[in-house]
C-alpha cells in the first residue's frame, strides 16, 4: 500500500511575495553566474564573448548614452506592441466570429508573418522615412500574430456551456464577446502577449539597423562595425533586460487583472 | 405560449447518429406549469434547448408566444442542468448578468434590479456570498446562484433543467414554495424537468412522461389539486399518492406500452421494484 | 581545434582549407573561384571550400575562432579593428592597391562632385571604412566633414535607398558602380563615384587575413595559398570577362554583366597606373602611413597598432 | 420583443471539405491581387517591390535551384523546429512542476530568448562552424520559447476538478503529468507550435545570412549582390509559402489529433 | 478503517476566512457504511476530501487504516460531485482510467478490467455507450460514468458525493441495491453524501447530520434495519418513516439545538407513496 506525500506543499519559497522576487533574481544572478563561469573556463576572447564585468565596466563608462538610447528603443517597442493589441484583437475578432472569413484571413495573415523582417527593414524606411514611423510598424510586424492567434485561440475554446449561457440570455454577438469569449480568453491572450513582447523589442532592434541614428540596434549596430564586441554586449544586456522588465511588467498585469485565473498546480 | 409540433432531434455522433426525440407535440398553455420527467438520457434537457432556440430542431417547428423559434428570446430564461457561472465574476454580479446584458430594455433601473439581486440571494440563503467567486462556493450553493440568474428579469417563459438536484430537502421544499409565488403572481410559463416525481407532482399543472431511446411523449398526467399545494399536509394526500404511483408505473413501463412484468429479465434501466 | 586545421589532410592528400571572402559572392570575389577553378589550389595541395562572407569584422572573427583559416577584409578596417581588439589575425598580402572606398551617388540627386557633399545626407553602415575614413577624405578635399550627415544601414538596403532618393549619397565600394546603375534600372541614371583613392592614395583596398599562429607556425602553407590566391587573381586581371563566366558557374545567380564590369573597374585597383611592385604587395612605409592617416582621423588612438601588428612581412608576396 | 436569428448557420461554406481548402486559397489569391495592385496602383519600382508577375517568372527561370535551396531551408526549420519540441516541452514541465524552478528558470529562458537573433547569428558559426548545426541551434533559439510558455500556460490552466481526480487515483506526477495536462492542454501547445513555425523559418533564414552557402536565406543575401530584388522576392515569397504549408500541416496534424477539441463559436 | 480527531478546515477566501468545518470527530468502520447529510453548503463535499488526502485540515488528525493521511491513498476511492470526466476520453476510457494509473498494482490483467467495465457500464444503463465522449452525453449518463469509474478497482474505503444526484428514481433505486450488495460483498467501507434522506436511510449504517456555518457534527442516528433493504416493499415502513421523520427535524433544528416543530412545512422530497 503505497501513500505518497502529496498534498500541496507550502512553504516561505512558495507563498512569500519576497520569494517571488527574489527567486528570479538568483536565476538571473546563476545565469549571468554561468555565462562568467563560461568565459573563464573556456578562456573564451573577449572579442567572441565579453565576460558580464566587461560589460558592466563598458556600461558605467557611458551610462547615460546608453540609457539614453535604451529609453528610445522602449518608447518604439511599447508603441508597436500597443498598435498590435489594438489592431490584433479586433483581427482575431473578426476571426473568431467566421469561419470564412478566417480561412480567407489566415493565409494573408500568414503571408505577412512569416516575411523575414530583416529582409523588409529597408523596404519599409523606403516607404515611411527615417522617423518613428518604421520603427513602430516593423515592431507591430514582429509581434502582432502570436497575439492575434492566441487571442482567437483562446475564445475559440470558450466552455460550450457558457456560449449557450450567453445566447441564452439573448445576448448580442458583441456582448458574447467582451462580456464572455474575451474575458474567458485573458489567460491565453496574456501567453500570447508574453510571446509577443519579446518579439517586439527584437522588432525594435532590427527596425534600428536600418536608418536609425539611436536605439539599441544602431547602438549594435555600429559596435558591430568597429569590433567593440563589448559594446554591442552591453546594449544586448540592456535589451534583455528591458525584455525581462516588460514580461514582469505582463506578468504583474495580468496577476492584477485577472485573480480568478490564478494557477493551479 | 410555447408550441412544438412533430418536433424530432437527431444528433451526429462520432459513433453514427442519435435520436434523441422523435415526434414531440406538445402544446403549453400561458401560465402554465409543465413538468417534464424521464429516465436519464431521454432527452429532456434536449427538449429544452429547442425550446430556448439554442439547438435548431432536426424535424417539425417550434413556436413560442406565436412566433417560430429562430434564437434565444429575451422573454425566455433558461436554467441550465450545470450552474454554467462566469468564474471571474462574484455571486452577485452573475445574478445581474441577464440584467446588464438586457441593459436599456429592463424596465426597472440597475439599482433596482440591484436590491431584487440580494433579495433573491437571500432568499436562498446565500446572503453574505455576494462579493464570494464562484468556486468558493459548494455545489448546491452555485446552483442556488444560477437559479437567482434565471428569477432575476421576472421572465415570462421559465425553462429550469433539473434546478434542485443538488439541494437539500429544506432548501428545495422553500424554493419550491418560492417559485409557486413567483408563477402565480407574475403567471410565467414554467417547463421544468426534474428527477423527483413528488416535486414534479407538487409543482404542475401537468407531468409530461418521456420515454428514452429515442424521446417519445408517453403520456400527459393532469395535476388537478388546489394551489397553493404543501406536501405532506394538505388534503390530498392519497391524491398524490395516486399520481406519483401512476407515473412511476409509467416510467418503469416498456416503450411498446404493456407495463413492466416483475421478476422477468429486464434490461437494468427499465426495472423498478 | 586550434590550429590543425590546415593540417587535416582529405583523402586525396589536400589539405582541407575554408575559405572567406569579405562579403557575398559580388563579381568582385570571383579570383578566389578562379583560382579555384583553374586548380591552383590543388596544385598547392589544398582543398579549399569557399563562403561567402558577412563584412570584414565577422570574416576577422571567423578566422580568428578558427572556424576559417583565410578570408578576405578591408585593410583599413582591420587596422582600426586590431588596434580596438587584439585579435589574432595578421594580414600575408594585398588584393587591392588602393582603397575602393568611395561616396556613390546618383546623376541628378546634386552630387557631381566632393564639394557638393556639404549638406548631402550619405547612407552607409555604420563603422564602415567610408564612414570611418570620411574625415580624413573631407579633409584632403578640402570640405567640412560636419557638414555631411551620415545615415546608418546594413549594405544590402543602400542600393534601394540611394534609388529611392532617400539619401543622396551612399558609401561604396568603387566596384559598386554597375551594381547601383542596375538597380536603378527604370531610370537608367548613371552613378557619380567619388573615389576615396584620388585623394587618399595610400590607402589599401582588400587584404588576405589568416590567423597569426598559423603565419608564425605555417609559413610555408600561407605563402602556398597566398600564391596561389594571387595567381586566380593575375588571371582575373588579365581576363575579367573570364573570371565572371567562372564565378556564374559556382554561383548561377550571379549577374554576369554586372560582375564583368566590377571585374574592370576592379583592374585599376589591383595594378593602378604607375604601380610596379609585385600583385598582393604590400610594405612597411605604406602601412605606417595608413596608421598615420586613421590616427590623424581619431579612428584609432595615437599608438595604439604598430605595423607588424597588422602585417606579417615576410609573408608579403616578393617579385 | 426582439428575436435575432442565432442558430449556427451552415452553410457549404462552413461545412465542405472543399471550402475549407478552397477559402484559404481564395484569400492567399486575394493578397497577392492586392501586392500586384500596389505595385500597379503606386507604380512601385522592381527594385523596391517587384509584382507578383516578375516573382513567378523568376522562379521559373531556376526553379529546381530556389526548389532545392527551399528543400535545405526546410529540413533546418523542422530539425529546428522539432529539437525546440524535444527541449521546449521538457522546461515547460519542470516550470509546471515547481513554483520555485519556475521562478529561478523564467528570467534565464527570458534572456536567451530576448537577445536579437541576427545579432548573435555570426557567433554561432563561430561556435559551431559552417555546418548544418548553428542553423538547427538558431531556427531552435527562435522558436524553443513559444512552445515553452503556451505549454506552460495550458498546463497551468487544466480544471482544478481534473487535477483532484488524478490526485485522488494515487496518480502518480507523472502520469498527472502525461495523461491529464499534458493532453489537456494540448491546443494550447498547438498554439504555441503555430506561433513558433513560423519563427523557425525566419530563423532558418538569419542563420543563412551568416557562413552558409545554401538555403533561401543564403538566396536572399546573394540577390543583394546582383540588386535583383525580384530574385529576393522569389525567395521571400517560397519562404512564406513554406510557412504556410507548415502551418496548415500544424492544422491538419490538431485536427487529427484532438478531435474532442474541435472548435467551439 | 477512518477515524478524524478534532478536524478543523478553515479556507482563505478573497473576503476573508470560511470556517467550513469545526471540531469534527467521527470514526467509521472497517465495512460500515455512513451517510453524510446536511443543508447545502455546510462541509460535507470538504469532509469527504479531507479524508481523501486531497486537503490538509487546518486543525485535527485523519487517519485511514491506520494510518494518518498525508495524501490520496490507491485503496481510498472518490467520487466527486462533478463527473469530471476527461473529454478527450471515450466512455469506456474513462471508466479504464483508475486501472490504468494503477497499472502493475491491479490484481486482475487488463482485459478482465475491461470486461468489468463493461459489466458495469451495462448495469448502469449505458451499454452501447462505450465509445462515446462525454460531451455526447446527458448529465445522468456522464454521472453514471463517473460512478462505474469509481467502482472499477473494487476499493477498500468509497467516497461519494452526491452519486445519484443527476438520476431518476428508478435508475437510482437500482444502483442503490448494486452499492448494498458491494458492499456486503466486499465489505467495503463507504462514506456517502446525499440530499435525500430516503436513500440516507436506505443506505446507512449510521447517518451523520451535519450544521451548517461552521460545519459541525450535529448528531450521530444509527439505522438498525435488516439488510438487504428496498424502500417502499419491506417490513420496516414503519421504522423507517420515524428515523426519516427525526431526521428531518435534525435538519431543521436551528444551530442552538431546538427541534424544528414537525408538522411544520416539510420538504417535498420526504412522502413517498
Ligand atoms: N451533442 C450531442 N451529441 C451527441 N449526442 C447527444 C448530444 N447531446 C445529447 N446527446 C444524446 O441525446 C440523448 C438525450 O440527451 P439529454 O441531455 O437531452 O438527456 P436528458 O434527458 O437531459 O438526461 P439527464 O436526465 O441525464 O440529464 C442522450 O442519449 C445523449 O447521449
Ligand atoms: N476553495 C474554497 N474557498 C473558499 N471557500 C470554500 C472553498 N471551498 C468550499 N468553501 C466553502 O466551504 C463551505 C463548505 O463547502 P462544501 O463544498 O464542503 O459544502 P457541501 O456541504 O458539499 O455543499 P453542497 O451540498 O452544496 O455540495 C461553503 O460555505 C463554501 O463556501
Ligand atoms: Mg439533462
Ligand atoms: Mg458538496
Amino acid at each position: 500500500m503505497t501513500t505518497r506525500r502529496r498534498m500541496p506543499k507550502r512553504t516561505w519559497l512558495t507563498d512569500s511575495p519576497v520569494a517571488a522576487v527574489v527567486l528570479p533574481i538568483i536565476g538571473l544572478a546563476a545565469a549571468i553566474g554561468l555565462w562568467w563561469g563560461a568565459t573563464v573556463a573556456f578562456s573564451i576572447q573577449p572579442y567572441l564573448l565579453p565576460s558580464p564585468w566587461d560589460v558592466v565596466v563598458k556600461f558605467f563608462e557611458q551610462p547615460g548614452y546608453l540609457l539614453q538610447e535604451t529609453g528610445t528603443s522602449l518608447l518604439e517597442t511599447i508603441e508597436g506592441f500597443l498598435l498590435a493589441i489594438v489592431i490584433g484583437v479586433p483581427i482575431a475578432l473578426v476571426i473568431v466570429r467566421s469561419v470564412i472569413l478566417e480561412r480567407l484571413a489566415y493565409p494573408l495573415l500568414l503571408m505577412v508573418n512569416s516575411i523575414p523582417k530583416v529582409a523588409i527593414a529597408p523596404l519599409l524606411v523606403i516607404w515611411m522615412g527615417f522617423g518613428q514611423w518604421p520603427k513602430v510598424v516593423m515592431v507591430l510586424l514582429m509581434c502582432f500574430f502570436p497575439i492575434v492567434i492566441s487571442t482567437a485561440q483562446g475564445m475559440k475554446s470558450t466552455p460550450t456551456e457558457l456560449v449557450e449561457l450567453m445566447r441564452s440570455l439573448n445576448a448580442s454577438r458583441a456582448q458574447e464577446f467582451f462580456k464572455l469569449r474575451l474575458r474567458y480568453a485573458m489567460p491565453q491572450i496574456f501567453t500570447g502577449f508574453k510571446v509577443a513582447i519579446s518579439l517586439a523589442v527584437i522588432g525594435s532592434v532590427i527596425s534600428e539597423f536600418v536608418g536609425a541614428t539611436k536605439g539599441l540596434g544602431y547602438v549594435i549596430q555600429q559596435s558591430g562595425a568597429s569590433a567593440d564586441t563589448t559594446l554591442a554586449f552591453a546594449a544586448i544586456t540592456l535589451l534583455s533586460v528591458m525584455s525581462i522588465v516588460l514580461f514582469y511588467a505582463l506578468v504583474l498585469l495580468e496577476h492584477w487583472l485577472l485573480p480568478w485565473a490564478q494557477e493551479k498546480r | 405560449m410555447i408550441r412544438l409540433d412533430g418536433v424530432g432531434q437527431v444528433f451526429d455522433g462520432r459513433e453514427g447518429q442519435v435520436t434523441a426525440l422523435e415526434k414531440i407535440d406538445l402544446h403549453v398553455r400561458g401560465g402554465e406549469f409543465v413538468t417534464l420527467i424521464g429516465r436519464s438520457g431521454c432527452g429532456k434537457s434536449t427538449l429544452l434547448r429547442l425550446i430556448a432556440g439554442l439547438l435548431p430542431p432536426t424535424s417539425g417547428a417550434v413556436q413560442v408566444a406565436g412566433q417560430p423559434v429562430t434564437g434565444p428570446r429575451r422573454d425566455v430564461s433558461f436554467m441550465f442542468q450545470r450552474p454554467a457561472l462566469l468564474p471571474w465574476r462574484s455571486v452577485l454580479s452573475n445574478v445581474m448578468l441577464p440584467v446588464e446584458i438586457d441593459k436599456g430594455q429592463g424596465d426597472r433601473g440597475k439599482a433596482a434590479y440591484r436590491d431584487r439581486a440580494r433579495q433573491l440571494l437571500e432568499l436562498v440563503g446565500l446572503q453574505g456570498f455576494e462579493r464570494r467567486l464562484p468556486h468558493e462556493l459548494s455545489g448546491g450553493m452555485q446552483q442556488r446562484v444560477s437559479l437567482c440568474r434565471s428569477l432575476i428579469r421576472d421572465p415570462q417563459v421559465m425553462l429550469m433543467d433539473e434546478p434542485f438536484s443538488a439541494l437539500d430537502a429544506l432548501t428545495r421544499t422553500e424554493l419550491s414554495e418560492e417559485l409557486q409565488r413567483i408563477k402565480m403572481e407574475l403567471s410565467t410559463t414554467i417547463v421544468f424537468v426534474t428527477h423527483s416525481i413528488e416535486e414534479a407532482v407538487l409543482l404542475a399543472d401537468r407531468v409530461v412522461v418521456l420515454t428514452p431511446r429515442p424521446g417519445r411523449m408517453r403520456e400527459v398526467v393532469d395535476i388537478d389539486i388546489p394551489r397553493p399545494r404543501s406536501l405532506g399536509q394538505n388534503a390530498h394526500l392519497t391524491e398524490v399518492a395516486a399520481i406519483s404511483g401512476r407515473l412511476h408505473a409509467l416510467l418503469a413501463e416498456k416503450e411498446s406500452g404493456e407495463p413492466g412484468v416483475p421478476g422477468e429479465v429486464r434490461p437494468v434501466d427499465e426495472v423498478r421494484p | 581545434n586550434d590550429d590543425d586545421s590546415g593540417k587535416q589532410a582529405g583523402g586525396d592528400g589536400l589539405q582541407k582549407v575554408n575559405y572567406l571572402t569579405s562579403f557575398n559572392t559580388f563579381g568582385r570575389e570571383a579570383y578566389a573561384y578562379v583560382a579555384l577553378e583553374k586548380g591552383y589550389f590543388k596544385d598547392a595541395g589544398f582543398d579549399v571550400k569557399i563562403t561567402p562572407g558577412s563584412g570584414t569584422v565577422d570574416v576577422m572573427k571567423l578566422v580568428a575562432g578558427g572556424q576559417a583559416d583565410y578570408g578576405i577584409g578591408d585593410f583599413t578596417a582591420i587596422a582600426i579593428t586590431l588596434a580596438k581588439q587584439k585579435l589574432p589575425v595578421t594580414t600575408a598580402g594585398m588584393i587591392h592597391q588602393r582603397s575602393m572606398a568611395a561616396i556613390m551617388s546618383l546623376e541628378g540627386l546634386g552630387i557631381n562632385s566632393p564639394k557638393d557633399l556639404p549638406g548631402k545626407t550619405i547612407g552607409d553602415q555604420p563603422g564602415s571604412t567610408n564612414t570611418v575614413m570620411f574625415p580624413v577624405y573631407a579633409k584632403a578635399v578640402g570640405i567640412d566633414p560636419a557638414s555631411v550627415t551620415f545615415l546608418p544601414s546594413p549594405p544590402p538596403g543602400l542600393p534601394a535607398l540611394l534609388a529611392s532618393g532617400k539619401v543622396q549619397g551612399i558609401g561604396q565600394f568603387v566596384v559598386g558602380q554597375p551594381l547601383i546603375e542596375k538597380a536603378d534600372k527604370d531610370k537608367h541614371r548613371k552613378a557619380v563615384v567619388l573615389p576615396y583613392g584620388k585623394a587618399l592614395p595610400e590607402l589599401y583596398g582588400n587584404a588576405i587575413i589568416t590567423r597569426t599562429d598559423m603565419a608564425k607556425d605555417h609559413p610555408d602553407q600561407v605563402k602556398k595559398f597566398t600564391n596561389a590566391l594571387l595567381k586566380g587573381l593575375q588571371d582575373t586581371y588579365d581576363d575579367p570577362d573570364g573570371a565572371a563566366e567562372i564565378l556564374k558557374k559556382y554561383v548561377p545567380n550571379t549577374d554576369v554583366d554586372v560582375a564583368k564590369a566590377e571585374l574592370k573597374i576592379m583592374k585599376d585597383y589591383i595594378k593602378p597606373t604607375g604601380f610596379e611592385g609585385p600583385l598582393g604587395d604590400v610594405t612597411q612605409e605604406r602601412v605606417q602611413k595608413v596608421i598615420s592617416l586613421l590616427e590623424e582621423s581619431n579612428a584609432i588612438g595615437k599608438g595604439a597598432v604598430k605595423p607588424e601588428d597588422l602585417v606579417t612581412m615576410s609573408l608579403a608576396p616578393k617579385s
